[in-house]
């Protein structure tokens, strides 16, 4: 017979599985620069270190610190700064803005979308304003700032909720519209719809996307804070960061300047590992949402 | 210096780039490039056909930073920025720089259309003072120079928290409209001016009555490229002394040429009024620098003082009447 | 159109032979006239099904039986709320179908029903609390109890993609149970089920059945299963789906006698040969 | 027997499905206004007009045409200067430069996201690289940008790399993480790997979220440019938009300010509903990943 | 340990009697040997299987039979490669498996294992030309001729979304069988398909395999289809997967017989009891 001649002829197996069998826990053993190159804290540290090292070595290279000063000299700035105290009092003053500022930038792109998800004229209307208004610079927003909430915080806060609004009303928007049918018609089968659908479906599943908007205007909204403190004149004695580092700047105290700068990426750093990552391990990264 | 081996093909850069500002302060370098006058200049001390680039550069910041990464040869730009940074570069020979003229000078006015402000004094913590950047902008200097000498010099700092930085253009646009809580500016013409046509609007001070009639902006140049181009820094002052020539003798041209190169929508007379007005001078000759250097060394704006105005300008100019 | 209405059965492949019941036979649970379903995609338009009729009436574990791409699912979607038909309509309790509700419990045909971000136990709670199902120590206690029923006690607490094909599916039939509906809809619940495990939840099903005499309409691929779980089957031919014919099943006490081989050789020929 | 009675009893039926049946095309009859409501230019341009008739209103109302002109007069400013073909002109001078920006940025971008995702260190990398950098704004990179590019389109276009590709990579990158394992090991199956994967399954699957970072790069790119042609400055006579919304501005023509960033408002408006949504037409609403 | 090594059979439930095979009997084309496989989560650590062992020789057709959850999925997705054992080993070839390659094609359980950005018919061409196991014309070929197989030549050009569930695992099919790799592994791939669909693609393996002679492994729930596609059966016990037995299956003409009865009944005990 054909079809069985290519086959190998073998007996038959029964075993007895003893449900008892202890299962051991088995591991793979990793030598010691497997394990440390596990814990991301390590990782990321020997890119900082090389980066630092690089900078270090191009400004003496340079040898223009009026320029460019290298990475020790804008240390010894900063640490004479931070004990003074200057760069933590200055870097209160912007976090206050900055956090009003975004937090009210985030809360407007949820009403939008919400808005944008419900209807087609609601998609319409994002989708218009955002790539009307989105491209604009903060100097277009001035006049107006100036009318509704004249100097000082008012209009930078005016000022970093446009920079933060639109990217994340468009991350939003798009993961929103990423979300499986089959979830959708789950959530509506509950019963959900509208604001209901929004918060319990729609959010946790495009979570991925909202956290990227969540990261991009995080970054925009320090930016924008930071040319916003020089544009909209801060009356003098109450400037942030930005103030500090175009205070600095006029003065040719170009340490300084990065010392300014520097703060703004270790909270970056810090805001990254601490904040955001967190959030994407006890959520996207559990969920199995992330890979 | 200046012992560079001086071949005949190339003696000299053969290009030039200068940084001019924006509006009328600028007059002499707009006239300069219209006129091709440091080109005809040049070719008169035999140094060719030397290729100017023009830049238009806001702020002396980035004039100070393009400067030192090398961009730029000559530029003009605000007393106090450039004592700034020649403070700073002193003794550093790859960065030191030379004043090479004095550019121009003219009044700042400070208007308010708070009808309760007359003087200095009268300022509160409710008024908001409008200047391009405070604290270090050429305004923001001359106002504490005009508030030393009010209040003392221990106390120039006492108006600095009611400025707040805002452009000309803007500064204007909320003095005139009155719609938002910035009612006084230390402006520039034509701004000052044109502010003065509103009636809400009058005028508390002008900086000519309190510091005189002293240079706002200077040309200056790394001491490198003036030691290697000895001729062409002489043929840009002579090209300088030729453009402020014209501006004397031919107001209406000179306008003119503002407002052709200058794309601007005002009027030629408007602009002659402007560069005519008693308190607008166009000068090589410096005036008043050392008030500035003087006043901002007190207060410890810059570590280096200069002995005299000569320490920061270059031999060329040094018998000129400065000061 | 020879359209059946709901009268004292008597003709078919005799297999129901208890008394005749309570509710108003005149009044269907769910009443299925001329519905033709499409979609319109970018490039064309797709007929799912045309112009099918059928009724459900209370307590009828009611099969959908088709080929692959008939419109089975498609068919469910727009019980459920989730699509409009071009053409006919569909009335749960008189009342037009307009928008999807817990009233019509779905357990799709898809691995991704469950939600991601919500443990197994989760899963199921929240169903019951949004919809207002149950709450508090009920929805705990109910929940915990279909978990136990499907199996899937131990896993609790994973999350959804830590489970395989068959355990999500699981995860979706308690739910959809625990919901206890007036319809519940199931797309292929059993499909991802090796035979151990689908015979026990067959057996669960009925068993609740038993309980609650609620009502549910159910599709499948296996004959067997059809007949195993519904008391009427409804044939769809091939795309477009269209009604072929509406039969009795058997009642469980002839299952396995040669009732079953006859209507499972029936339903055989029905759908094989046309 | 308890578990029939409760069902209703009826006969069987069978019909005679013929596969001949003509199965006529039904369409739901839809009014004229949802027929015109149906058309995306139709809904996108009602939302114009009332926008448009808002500004003209508070225009009119704040009377005050040196701080916000009504829309007429900015309209009338556009036209003239449009005529005269400065806008034009001027428009063509960004746009160079801004496309070469944001070509470079989504290069760059694509270039990063496919280390990050090739290894544990390349993301490390990516995400150290932009929670440090993408929070910096432009003023950081003058003086690196002075020293390599000088003054001039160069330095503008670094500029503009820098506001493009952080958050491109960002949602890329995030796009990337989210692609299905399944689909992953798909191409694996194909024997693809590393660029392969990236471009063959990882691009396309990611879509959705890479497009939403080149909109969001898209916006972010104006914006700078815009605020870099000022701090660049122009060599005579070669300003792009941004240059012409200062000199205007200083000029206190404000009408005119309005014209250019009209001009950049509807650049914004052809550049998503010309290119994006024909993109996202043609890709992932055709695809099924967009609902 | 009892491993078996391949000899000539001569015990079991005789089936096979056909002539002894050319291929050499010591070498197994694939050997899974103590094969422990576990996930790590965030929470904790899943065992998948515990030291599974068995032997695929070249041309059989494996059949995986085991509960939900058992860890079929997982064993195969370690022979794709995709997954590395924490203990023992797995070799193709005399070769230890390190990482997936068109050489062993996987049918996947999952409904998204179709590019949504590809049509029908690019999907499977996809397949063929980036894996290079065809170009040109006789890719374009190969494609149309399976897929008239799986019987979508109507659906050649449409989007994945808009196919049914079981259309969707039909094209996985004809994609996977379009390759003709060395092995095909299939996790449960005819699951979601309706009776008649079902026998035609599992006589299309069968004709196909008549043909090439290729080597199937087959993950399925239902004990018929089991004996009806394989030549050779691996009983996994429940969580976490363990081998329980590995039987023969019976030749085609003993289907329908008693044989196939006897066969069902003993696979079903060794399954439901323990
Ligand atoms: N979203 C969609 N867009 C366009 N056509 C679709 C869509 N969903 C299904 N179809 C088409 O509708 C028809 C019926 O699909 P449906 O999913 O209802 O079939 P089914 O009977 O459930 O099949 P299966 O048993 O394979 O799940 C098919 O031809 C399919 O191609
Ligand atoms: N990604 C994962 N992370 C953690 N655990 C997993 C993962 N995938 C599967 N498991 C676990 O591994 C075990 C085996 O899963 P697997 O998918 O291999 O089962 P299966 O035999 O294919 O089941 P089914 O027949 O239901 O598809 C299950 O207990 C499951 O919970
Ligand atoms: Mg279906
Ligand atoms: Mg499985």
């Amino acid at each position: 017979m054909t079809m069985q001649s290519v086959l190998v002829e073998r007996p038959e197996i029964v075993r007895d599985v003893s449900r008892s069998t202890v299962i051991a826990d088995v591991e793979k053993p990793l030598s010691m620069w497997e394990r440390l190159y596990r814990v991301p804290l390590m990782r990321k540290g020997l890119i900082l270190l090389v980066l630092a090292v690089i900078w270090e070595v191009y400004g003496r290279w340079l040898d223009n610190p009026l320029l460019f000063p290298p990475f020790s000299a804008m240390l010894q700035a900063f640490a004479t700064d931070l004990a003074d105290g200057i760069i933590p009092a200055r870097t209160l003053v912007s976090l206050q803005t900055l956090v009003i500022g975004y937090a009210m930038g985030i809360l407007l792109a949820a009403l939008l979308t919400t808005v944008a998800i419900g209807s087609q004229i609601g998609t319409d209307l994002l989708e218009t304003m955002t790539s009307m208004l989105n491209p604009l610079p903060a100097i277009a927003l001035l006049p107006l700032a100036l009318i509704w909430f004249g100097l000082g915080s008012g209009s930078v806060i005016f000022v970093l909720v446009h920079s933060v609004l639109w990217a994340i009303a468009l991350n939003t928007h798009a993961g929103f519209r990423s979300v499986s049918n089959t979830l959708r018609m789950v959530g509506r089968n509950y019963g959900l719809g509208g604001l209901g659908l929004v918060r319990h479906i729609l959010i946790p599943a495009a979570f991925p996307s909202i956290l990227t908007g969540l990261k991009v205007g995080w970054a925009f909204a320090w930016r924008t804070l930071i040319a916003a403190e020089l544009v909209f004149g801060v009356s003098s004695g109450s400037g942030g960061l930005g103030w500090y580092i175009f205070e600095n700047r006029n003065q040719l105290e170009t340490a300084n300047v990065f010392a300014g700068l520097f703060t703004v990426i270790l909270i970056g750093l810090v805001v990254e590992n601490g904040v955001f990552a967190t959030i994407e391990r006890r959520t996207i990264r559990r969920w199995g949402m992330q890979h | 210096s200046g012992t560079l081996p001086t071949g005949p093909a190339r003696a000299e850069a053969p290009e030039v780039h200068i940084s001019k500002g924006y509006g009328i302060l600028y007059l002499p370098m707009i006239v300069m490039e219209h006129e091709k006058l440091l080109e005809k200049q040049a070719k008169a001390a035999g140094l060719g056909d030397v290729k100017v680039g023009w830049l238009e550069l806001d702020g002396g910041n980035i004039i100070n930073d393009a400067m030192i990464s090398g961009n730029l040869d000559i530029a003009a730009i605000g007393v106090p920025g450039f004592l700034t940074l020649w403070s700073k570069v002193k003794g550093n020979a790859k960065l030191e720089v030379s004043a090479l003229a004095g550019l121009s000078a003219t009044s700042l006015y400070l208007n308010t259309n708070n009808p309760n402000i007359k003087s200095l004094k009268d300022f509160t913590a409710k008024d908001k003072i409008a200047l391009p950047g405070i604290k270090t902008s050429l305004s923001a200097v001359v106002l504490q120079m005009a508030v030393a000498k009010e209040f003392g010099d221990d106390n120039y700092a006492k108006l600095d928290p009611m400025t707040v930085g805002l452009p000309h253009p803007e500064a204007y646009t909320a003095l005139v409209s009155g719609k938002t809580e910035v009612n006084s500016h230390l402006g520039s013409p034509p701004y000052s001016f044109m502010e003065l046509e509103s009636p809400q609007v009058h005028r508390v001070m002008n900086s000519v009555d309190v510091l005189g009639n002293i240079s706002l902006d200077l040309v200056y140049a790394p001491k490198r490229f003036i030691d290697a181009n000895p001729k062409l820094t002489a043929a840009f002052l002579a090209a300088l002394e030729e453009a402020d020539k014209l501006i004397a003798d031919e107001p209406a041209q000179a306008a003119t040429i503002y407002v052709q190169s200058a794309k601007a929508k005002l009027s030629a007379d408007e602009v002659q009024r402007m560069i005519t007005d008693p308190d607008t001078k166009f000068s090589t000759t410096p005036n008043g620098v050392m008030q500035f250097a003087n006043f901002m060394g007190r207060v410890g704006s810059i570590k280096n003082k200069p002995s005299s105005w000569q320490d920061l300008f270059i031999a060329n100019v040094h018998s000129l009447p400065g000061s | 159109m020879n359209r059946a209405s709901p009268t004292v059965r008597s003709t078919g492949a005799d297999a129901f032979s208890g008394s005749v019941a309570a509710p108003d036979p005149a009044r269907p649970l769910l009443e299925v006239s001329g519905v033709t379903l499409q979609y319109k995609t970018a490039d064309h338009l797709v007929t799912a099904t045309y112009r099918v009729d059928f009724q459900v009436f209370k307590s009828d574990r009611y099969v959908l039986l088709g080929p692959s791409g008939c419109g089975k699912s498609t068919l469910l979607k727009a019980i459920g709320g989730y699509l409009e038909p071009v053409e006919g309509a569909i009335r749960l309790n008189g009342h037009e179908v307009t928008k999807p509700g817990p009233d019509r419990m779905m357990v799709f045909q898809e691995f991704d029903q469950l939600l991601p971000w919500k443990s197994v136990r989760e899963n199921v709670m929240f169903a019951l609390t949004t919809s207002g199902r149950a709450t508090g120590a009920e929805a705990a206690e109910r929940t915990d109890h279909y978990i136990n029923k499907v199996g899937l006690a131990k896993f609790a607490h994973s999350f959804p993609h830590t489970l395989s094909g068959g355990m999500k599916q699981r995860v979706a039939i308690a739910r959809g149970m625990a919901m206890e509906p007036d319809v519940l809809l199931m797309d292929e619940p059993y499909a991802a089920l090796d035979a151990l495990t689908r015979r026990r939840m067959q057996d669960e099903l009925l068993r609740l059945w038993d309980d609650t005499k609620f009502t549910v309409l159910f599709v499948t691929h296996s004959i067997e299963e059809a007949i195993r779980v519904g008391t009427r089957i409804l044939l769809l031919s091939p795309h477009p789906g269209q009604v072929k014919a509406e039969l009795n099943s058997i009642p469980p006490e002839q299952l396995g006698t040669a009732a079953q081989a006859e209507l499972e050789a029936r339903i055989n020929d029905m759908l094989f040969v046309h």
